[in-house]
């Protein structure tokens, strides 16, 4: 049985879709290197810039390497270049 | 570690920061404050009509931490403050308010500068200027990655 | 060029010289504030009772004003604020503030810092720190002249 | 007929004498370089401390080189090393 995912898209990457996606996914989870396929394939709009190599996934308030896993009840985000100041 | 680090999301006075800071050191022969400050034009000259900062939930206020408790390693500093806006600034309100204190004057200095080049490029905050023609995100400049570049070849 | 240059008879609230500061100034993206405060603990650790300064006459103004233009001349501020002390200064009480103004973070941090190596080496004060057993002048430590020296290789 | 001239003593040269010492002069006045040995001379516990080439004259507030002129009537100072802040 698939379930559900949101990602809050942050910064920049929130002009095309708003502030979060919603992801179907398996029970098994996925990895955040399938994440930034399944969003890019779901929400095209964002696929060329989750392609560019510096957006980083964020799950329960971390940001994670590629090989992390996401499981449903995550939370989950993506960040683009932060800047404060 | 004698600091205090805060998101704040409504404008703040960074000489009330100032006044908070010192009144909380010891005898320190040192304080530098850093206040940066929302511009009202951009480059170009187009008027700014606000710069608008986005956090992400308990992510941003560890990031604040993580750097200055790196500054605190990294220097001999005896206390520091951190504050920082999110929400919608307007032209002149405080973005960002940095104070160190330390008995000596060079420290003070380069632990605030350090603070900033970090802020500046790690912090997790994301940013945009609002002009009449739009928004215009706004990322960390050349300058403030070589800037903050300065300080890593002495990483602790 | 917008700079304030005064030397105050009485205590005064660092704070309130950073309000006053950010009040004149317009849209500048980047306000450096140093506050240098009287100790309380010489480096032996001894009890400081007291900082004494001394200014002569006209002279002492005139040493400051020279000193914030040359900041002006070097580095692209565009506001300035130099206060300092003289008579006898409580321990934890400023002796100095100082303040620059830049849409360049690094211009403000800089200028700052010069400001400061400057007043520390050339301003014409003098000063003792009283203690139980008498006093004792200071003079310029020899990182006070090599942070001063910093600048010299560039100076206009 | 001699003049005489006083001259302020700033800082760490107060010490000894407090804060200013009387000097005779003539009427055509004299160098720096003739003050440094005539308040020498007349206050000898200065002389160590003006013969360190450290100490420098200022002259109706304004410092002055070893062969400028004082005549009766100027604020004459003598000034140690500095130090603000």
């Amino acid at each position: 049985m698939n379930k559900s995912i949101d990602v809050e898209l942050c910064g920049k990457l929130a002009d095309s879709y708003g502030g979060s996606v919603t992801l179907d996914i398996s029970q098994d989870g996925l990895s955040v290197r399938e994440l930034f396929a399944a969003v890019s394939s779901a929400y095209p709009l964002l696929a060329p810039v989750l392609a560019g190599g510096r957006i980083r996934a964020c799950v329960n308030e971390v940001i994670v390497p590629d090989d992390a896993m996401i499981h449903h009840g995550d939370a989950a985000a993506l960040f683009p270049p932060v800047s404060g100041g | 570690m004698n600091t205090h680090v805060e998101v704040k999301q409504t404008a703040f006075d960074p000489s009330a920061c100032l006044a908070e800071f010192v009144g909380r050191i010891g005898d320190e022969g040192a304080v530098v404050s850093f206040t940066g400050r929302a511009r009202g034009h951009a480059k170009d000259g187009a008027l700014i009509e606000a710069l608008v900062l986005e956090s992400y939930r308990g992510v941003t206020l560890a990031s604040m931490r993580q750097i200055a408790a790196d500054a605190h390693a990294k220097f001999p500093i005896t206390a520091s403050h951190v504050i920082h806006r999110t929400g919608r600034i307007a032209p002149e309100e405080a973005i960002v308010f940095v104070a160190t204190a330390s008995p000596h004057r060079r420290a003070a200095f380069e632990a605030a500068d350090y603070l900033m080049d970090r802020l500046k490029t790690e912090a997790v905050f994301w940013k945009r200027e609002e002009h009449a023609s739009g928004s215009t995100w706004i990322e960390p400049t050349d300058a403030d990655r070589s800037d903050a570049m300065r300080w890593s070849n002495s990483l602790s």
